[in-house]
């Protein structure tokens, strides 16, 4: 199976260990994944609130590096990469926008490239049951909170799943070996897009979310965004004063448990590289042993 | 050869005759609406009450472009609308293959048009008649199919 | 060539404001035909229509043209005009020069020139008009009402009751309907069961009455005044005539399904009534959960049953049988909720409908009227209502307002706080909508006496947490979120057409709208007809509706149907398709077309260089033809005609509005 | 002040409401005020207004209230509210409009969110990536928050998750030709 | 004499001799070499004036009109396409199933006799193009095979003794290129498309000579022969002649059988299958692909309708 893969530029930054365990877990699944050429920026989280024709051009400029390459299938890990690359390609299949987005980026775009996000293709190109006969450390007793955020099932036009229950990495997790548990805050936002210029608010709704992950009795949070991740992750210890109250929810990027589960090391998917303690609670599971 | 025609007079600026075949529960209705409603569109539509778009013979299209129409218009019910169930499926049908036909022909396809005009939508109706007699003013008299004068 | 009249109508300044009626009139005389062509001020009335009549005599007219307003609005009227003066009414054409040409052209010449083509189109028309002749069919004096609801039951007694013989047909096993899952009635708060069953059981036993129950209607054909109707009556495998319903066969069934009754809130058993007040009162067998009918194993009812009433082999039956008129009371189904996901419908327990609160709240009901909620079975304390569920929301389809909510949300909170006087019900409502008798002053009641707490806004999320529900919603009076840690909540789900409802509005050949409501012939004017002469709407099926308004409309389909089945006979369409026999081929491409059936393939006798010899032709059923068309166009030879709408007019009416 | 004089507000405000329709697709007319979108808001709580409140005043007419409302940079862009709308207002969309529009007519009330959209932007402009640290140090000096997540930074640094240089692409014209020709389809210099 | 046409003479004598038919349609050798025309037997010793070969180009199922109100049965051989033109006239109620004996025969392909250039001369000629567009080179119905043939009610290679001489000659070999002429002439302008037509409908003689020879025209009284109903002109000016064409199209449409026998008839060569194949591949693009007269249970796309066929008209 080959893909395109845009990383996005949390890959290369706060989502360090995204990038790495995508990587691992691809190499390891034989999936090639072909970096877009000299890809840039697809604008998120500002270019939308500045101008509409800009937000679509930025993600444009990606798809059509795309086509050019002969890439029809776009792998994006981040989950606000995802939804800006999306809406652009829905944007462009009216011809008028076609032809004016391709005068402000003066290339050839005809919208033929389909973004998927990463997860996605990790459960729908890949069959259950190939991925369960893979997995040589299950993850067996391991309570895992499915936390999708909002990006990547809102708005409808590039939903990939329900938007109030969705279920795919639910599925993923328990062929895994996991136990997903019922919660409902799976895509309550975040707040990560507040995190900088609004932090008070960021930080109570990333409260509430930590919140209701460790009421429905789970032991850490797997998500597919690196900016809920780094707010989820880096704040908690902020969060646990202002719940009063413990955490201790590790944040888990879903390529790095099926790194897990695949057996890769856990360096090698930069597990070492959180906040909240990772590595024990693996360890700590039954099939580590 | 006009009744109104006035010899005096300066020979009067050329306007589109448009031959219009409409279905009596939903077409001709919406027209009447539009009238009821007061609103104004070009004389240039002329309806022929049939009871049902199904009645209307492709042939009835052919004999009004040979005897002279610059336009013809086939209107009635919207599918599953039709005051006799399932009329205007056929409608749908024989003329969706018609108008390819009369295209085949090298007829413009604007100068025979079918349309869905439910007995509510005057404003549809007035549209539709707006819009047909300014392509047809656009595209000028026809002379294809036409019987020699 | 015929004497024609032409008579242009100035409906006062409507028409000649922007048409010169005297002009059209002089310039009419000249057209090929026309022996007299005159205006006047109103031609629809009275000294309007007399001048008419008096130049039909005065000129011996064959059929006159007048030129007035849409002949939508005054055809008859001209008809009859003619008629008075022994004329046929057929040899009429109206010309629309009101609402197709002076109210939408501002331009008198060109209101003037376009009214004269139509008007030369009108008279090349009327020339070739030729008298037409309704005949008359008879109608037989019975009639089918489909749905034992409370709306086909009341229709059923009604038609009954002025001396028609009616066939009430319910596809459950018993009649009744929704109305008898309901526990009390809004506004007057009367048991349900206590003013229904009385009526089930006077139409099980009224003479004039045939019950017919877990049948359906497979087709129709036939026609207005002669429906012949296909009935399915599914196999019961119990013979009624034998059985008494004692309920033994019940009592020792083995196997224990979820009842549809109870909302799957209770048991029933694999041979069961679904009430015990169910009419008729006799134990069916649901073939999809009996064991015997499964794999041929168990077999204890029958072993059990007294009267050996219980027959595994008994299958199918279809009958044919034959109706002058048809009322269609087939209802409504619940919305279902678990569209909503924000809501965790369908998902979380004791988010519950309407209809299951009905069930909780019965005396009668899986939980003998007490109420607890499904998950755990304990008594709830606060209690929130969600109004418009599956109703005035768009992006679920439903843009309609269910009407019946409102009331029955205010009902509920009363019963529950007459119940449980510990217990607050909270209603989340958008608007409040009472517009009935007694009802604004039942919901005052609601807040006033029974302590229900109203929040306007549409709630947006509800979740499970430990065993609370936690509703959010806003208070928009307030502007402000709102959150309520609930014990229940019940989703006041709106109506939904039945799923089936657009297969049987196609096998009845009447329209439906978008949702799925059967659609009456005039919104205002026909409230119950559909376009199709002989059938009748009443109830839910037509749209969403509460019990009173439902047994109102089923009163007024009864007295279409018994005013229908009390003429001797019925006038057929007069402008009917007919098949020139000469040319006719018998192709048969006219048949498959029909919308009516109206079209057979007879054999007829012709005498051919000396010998008789047969041949097919096609035949219109004169009774049966409504007067489309369609068959004229799918005929190549042009043997079939459509009288008053001939080929010949057709075209004649082209080549007039052609020749300018 | 008195009350608000309806009659002008709704009239003189139809341009902004037409605007809206034809530039963004929503249609503020649509709103029925169920409040399903503002019960819904993670965010509600850091606003003044409800969404549905700043929908409302688009509908009255005061449409300089809802630009200069502070609620509309509390807006997550979670589209939850789109999600839900029963009538398909699209609130997300509405709130990301009302931002564009403060900009344009000077009334951003949130100058962190302004400045952080500079700050992005410029960094998108000149490199083609968003340099995270640069941008966040940039941010944190300009709107004076010396040390805000001041104590994250020696963690992400040994994580390896800030490079102190920024990525940039090869092509960096390409951007600058990007935000030279929106600015040109805007009728602004390039 | 070739296999075919003895047992086709075999076959025809028994069924007159044994009274099961009452005549026979069939082909016989003309007065030029490239002349293979129609024959009607009622006796068995005419069953030596039968003949077959690739001149049998003539589809004999629209004879079978002159015998539909009689009481005797006749049979008469079918080609694959001929045979298309049975099932037309049998669902079309113009003949009774139990009055008509249907042989089929094995198709070689026929030749093009307007490549004759010298008619004492007897050359190899070429096939006509509908024989190498053809689908159906096997009979879709018959009572009786001659010749090895076999029914097919699908698109099929040709089968029986002649096939691989029909292989040979390219049979079937341009099927793809069905509706190449239609495409030709909508890629034309509007202007163009007319001019085309203009050109074609100056040359019609109005003979009816596609008419009388097509199955799907079976009407026991055309509209243009009938005087009392005023649809058209009688003369031949170019314009009644182009309501003629259309009109004629749209009568057959969806009920041609593909047989070509009209095109092939003309006597100005109007290209009168662009017409039917325009309508044929407009037909399966719209309603869904249906050959006509190859199912006896078939229906007529025009005579039914789906809820959701192509909405072009809101």
């Amino acid at each position: 199976m080959k893909y395109g893969l845009y990383p996005g530029c949390s890959l290369n930054g706060t989502g360090i260990e995204y990038g790495l365990s995508t990587k691992a877990v691809a190499q390891k699944l034989g999936i090639d994944f072909v970096e877009i050429p000299d890809w840039n920026c697809c604008g998120a989280s500002s270019a939308h609130n500045r101008d509409h024709l800009l937000s679509v051009a930025l993600p444009a400029r990606n798809l059509a590096l795309a086509e050019q390459h002969g890439l029809d299938q776009i792998a994006v890990p981040c989950a606000a990469c995802y939804q800006r690359m999306k809406a652009a390609e829905v944007a462009l299949r009216d011809e008028p926008t076609r032809r004016e987005v391709g005068e402000v980026i003066e290339m050839k775009v005809e919208g033929k490239s389909r973004t998927r996000a990463l997860v996605e293709v990790f459960t729908n190109d890949l069959d259950a049951e190939f991925l369960s006969s893979v997995v040589v450390r299950p993850l067996s007793g391991l309570k895992v909170a499915s936390y999708y955020g909002c990006l990547l099932v809102k708005p409808a036009q590039v939903a990939i799943d329900s938007p109030e229950n969705p279920m795919i990495m639910d599925k993923l997790m328990a062929a895994l070996g996991a136990t997903p548990v019922e919660w409902s805050y799976k895509t309550e936002c975040c707040g990560g897009s507040l995190a900088i210029t609004r932090p008070e608010a960021s930080l109570g709704m990333t409260a509430n979310v930590l919140k209701y992950a460790k009421l429905a009795g789970a032991d850490c949070i797997v998500t597919p965004c690196p900016l809920c991740t780094s707010n989820l992750d880096m704040r908690q210890k902020a969060a646990e004063g202002l719940l009063g109250m413990e955490l201790g929810l590790p944040i888990y990027y879903f390529t790095e448990l099926m790194g897990v589960a695949l057996g890769l090391e856990m360096s090698q998917l930069g597990l070492t590289k959180h906040f909240v303690e990772a590595t024990s609670l693996l360890k700590n599971t039954p099939a580590a042993q | 050869m006009s009744a109104v025609d006035n010899p005096k007079q300066p020979a009067k600026e050329w306007e589109p005759n448009i031959v219009g075949f409409a279905c009596n529960w939903c077409t001709y209705a919406g027209a009447d609406l539009a009238g009821l409603s007061r609103m104004q569109y070009p004389p240039n539509v002329k309806l022929v009450r049939v009871p049902c778009s199904g009645r209307t013979n492709p042939q009835f299209v052919l004999r009004a472009f040979q005897k002279g129409a610059d336009a013809v218009l086939v209107a009635g019910c919207h599918p599953g609308d039709c005051h006799y169930a399932t009329g205007n499926y056929f409608t749908r049908r024989r003329y969706l293959l018609m108008q390819r036909m009369l295209e085949f022909m090298g007829i413009d396809p604007r100068r025979f048009q079918a349309r869905w005009i439910s007995g509510s939508e005057a404003p549809k109706f007035r549209d539709v008649v707006t819009q047909m007699t300014e392509e047809i003013k656009a595209l000028g008299p026809n002379r294809k199919l036409r019987e020699e004068i | 060539m015929k004497r024609i009249g032409v008579f242009v109508c100035h409906c006062g300044s409507n028409i000649a404001n922007t048409v010169h009626c005297e002009k059209v009139a002089q310039v009419a005389k000249d057209f090929p035909g026309v022996v007299l062509s005159t205006d006047y001020k109103y031609m629809c009335s009275e000294p309007g229509q007399v001048m008419i009549q008096e130049a039909i005599r005065e000129h011996n007219l064959d059929g006159y043209v007048v030129a007035a307003c849409s002949p939508r609005m005054h055809e008859p009227t001209f008809r009859k005009c003619a008629a008075r003066a022994g004329m046929n009414p057929y040899m009429v054409e109206q010309v629309n020069i009101r609402e197709q040409c002076s109210w939408v052209h501002a331009n008198k010449e060109k209101g003037t020139e376009k009214s004269i083509d139509l008007l030369r189109m009108g008279v090349a028309k009327v020339v070739k008009n030729e008298p037409l002749y309704s005949t008359t069919i008879p109608v037989t004096k019975r009639s089918l009402v489909i749905g034992g609801g409370i709306a086909g039951i009341q229709a059923a007694l009604d038609i009954a009751n002025a001396g028609y013989p009616v066939t009430l047909l319910d596809r459950e096993h018993t009649i009744g309907g929704r109305m008898a899952q309901v526990d009390k009635t809004f506004p007057t708060l009367d048991c349900s069961a206590c003013i229904l069953t009385p009526k089930m059981v006077e139409a099980a036993q009224h003479p004039n009455i045939e019950l017919m129950t877990y049948a359906e209607v497979e087709a129709v054909d036939g026609f207005v005044g002669n429906f012949d109707v296909t009935i399915r009556k599914k196999a019961r495998y119990v013979d009624f005539d034998q059985c008494t319903g004692c309920g033994a066969c019940t009592e020792k069934c083995p196997k224990k399904v979820p009842s549809e009754f109870e909302m799957e809130l209770g048991m029933r058993k694999a041979i069961y009534t679904p009430f015990p007040q169910a009419v008729p009162n006799k134990p069916i067998i649901d073939a999809k959960h009996c064991r015997y009918l499964l794999d041929g194993k168990c077999g204890i009812c029958k072993k059990v049953c007294p009267t050996g009433a219980v027959d595994y082999e008994q299958k199918d039956e279809l009958i044919v049988e034959r109706f002058g008129a048809i009322v269609v009371a087939t209802g409504f189904e619940q919305f279902d909720i678990s569209a909503y996901e924000e809501y965790g419908a369908g998902k979380i327990p004791d988010v519950i409908t309407g209809l299951h609160l009905e069930r909780l709240m019965n005396a009668s009901g899986p939980t003998a009227g007490k109420i607890k909620r499904p998950s755990d079975g304990k008594v709830p304390e606060k209690i929130v209502f969600v109004k418009c569920v599956g109703s005035r929301d768009e992006a679920k389809g439903r843009p309609y307002c269910s009407k019946a909510c409102c009331m029955y949300v205010a009902k509920h909170a009363t019963l529950l706080k007459e119940k449980m006087p510990n217990s607050k019900s909270y209603i989340f409502y958008m608007d409040v909508r009472t517009p009935g008798k007694n009802y604004e002053e039942f919901y005052a009641r609601t807040q006033n006496e029974y302590d229900a707490q109203y929040i306007r806004g549409r709630v947006s999320k509800i979740f499970q947490v430990g065993d609370k529900l936690i509703v959010r919603g806003e208070d928009s009076l307030l502007g402000r979120p709102v959150e309520i840690e609930a014990d229940l909540v019940v989703l006041a789900a709106g109506m939904d057409p039945r799923g089936d409802a657009k297969d049987l509005a196609r096998t009845l050949g009447i329209s439906y709208d978008q949702h799925g409501w059967f659609t009456e012939a005039h919104p205002k004017l026909q409230p119950v007809e559909t376009h199709t002469a002989g059938i009748y709407l009443a109830g839910a099926c037509q749209g969403p509706k509460d019990i009173p308004d439902s047994v109102a409309q089923a009163s007024a389909a009864a007295v279409k149907a018994a005013g229908l089945l009390s003429k001797p006979e019925l006038t057929s369409e007069a402008m009917t398709a007919l098949c020139d026999e000469a040319i006719c081929s018998g192709c048969g491409l006219c048949q498959s077309i029909c919308p009516y059936k109206s079209i057979e393939i007879k054999s007829i006798n012709e005498r051919y260089h000396g010998q008789m010899r047969q041949r097919r032709v096609s035949n219109v059923n004169q009774g049966l033809c409504q007067g489309c068309g369609a068959c004229t166009v799918a005929c190549p030879s042009g043997a079939m005609n459509l009288k008053g709408f001939t080929n010949d007019q057709i075209l004649a009416e082209v080549d007039a509005l052609c020749q300018r | 002040m008195g009350p608000i004089q309806l009659s002008m507000t709704v009239a003189s405000s139809q341009d902004f409401r037409d605007r809206l329709k034809q530039e963004y697709g929503v249609d503020v007319s649509l709103c029925y005020q169920c409040g399903k979108c503002s019960a819904g808001c993670p965010a509600a709580f850091a606003m003044e207004h409800t969404v549905r409140q700043i929908l409302r005043m688009v509908q009255s007419g005061l449409v300089q209230e809802s630009l200069s409302s502070y609620s509309i940079w509390a807006c997550a862009g979670c589209e939850t509210c789109s999600t839900r709308c029963p009538r398909q207002v699209e609130p997300a969309k509405f709130m990301e409009a009302l931002r564009i529009e403060a900009k344009k007519a000077g009334l951003v009330a949130d100058k962190n969110a302004d400045l952080f959209n500079d700050l992005f932007l410029s960094s998108v402009k000149d490199t083609g990536r968003l340099h995270e640290v640069g941008m966040i140090a940039r941010f944190n000096i300009l709107s004076g928050q010396l040390f805000k997540d001041a104590e994250h930074a020696p963690g992400l640094f040994t994580q390896g998750k800030l490079s102190i240089l920024p990525h940039k692409i090869k092509n960096t014209e390409a951007m600058a030709k990007i935000f030279a020709n929106v600015q040109k389809k805007r009728g602004g210099k390039s | 004499m070739n296999q075919i046409t003895k047992e086709m003479r075999d076959l025809a004598r028994e069924l007159l001799a044994s009274g099961e038919v009452k005549g026979l349609i069939g082909w016989t050798k003309g007065s030029r070499w490239y002349l293979t025309p129609p024959l009607f037997i009622t006796r068995p010793e005419e069953a030596e004036q039968l003949y077959f070969d690739q001149f049998a180009v003539n589809n004999l199922t629209g004879l079978l009109l002159d015998y539909r109100y009689g009481d005797d049965k006749i049979a008469l051989f079918v080609k694959g396409c001929d045979s298309r033109g049975i099932v037309r006239l049998l669902q079309d109620h113009q003949i009774k199933r139990e009055k008509v004996l249907v042989i089929g025969v094995p198709c070689m392909g026929m030749s093009d006799k307007k490549a004759v250039t010298d008619p004492r001369q007897p050359v190899e000629l070429p096939l006509l193009d509908k024989c190498l567009e053809c689908r159906y080179p096997n009979p879709v119905i018959a009572d009786r095979l001659i010749g090895g043939a076999l029914v097919s009610g699908e698109p099929s290679e040709p089968k029986g003794l002649t096939a691989s001489e029909a292989a040979k000659r390219g049979v079937g070999s341009k099927q793809a290129d069905r509706f190449a002429q239609v495409k030709a002439i909508e890629a034309m302008s509007a202007d163009e498309k007319y001019a085309f037509w203009q050109a074609q409908h100056e040359k019609c003689l109005r003979c009816y000579a596609c008419r009388n020879i097509c199955p799907a025209c079976n009407c026991r009284e055309c509209i243009f022969e009938s005087d009392k109903k005023g649809w058209v002109n009688k003369s031949a000016t170019p314009t009644d002649n182009a309501f003629f064409a259309v009109t004629r199209a749209m009568h057959v449409a969806g009920r041609c059988v593909e047989c070509g026998e009209c095109e092939r008839v003309c006597p100005m060569d109007i290209p009168i299958m662009a017409l039917n194949r325009k309508v044929i591949q407009d037909i399966n693009e719209l309603f869904g692909e249906s050959d006509a007269g190859t199912d006896l249970d078939g229906k007529m796309p025009l005579g039914l309708f789906k809820n959701d066929d192509p909405e072009e008209f809101m």
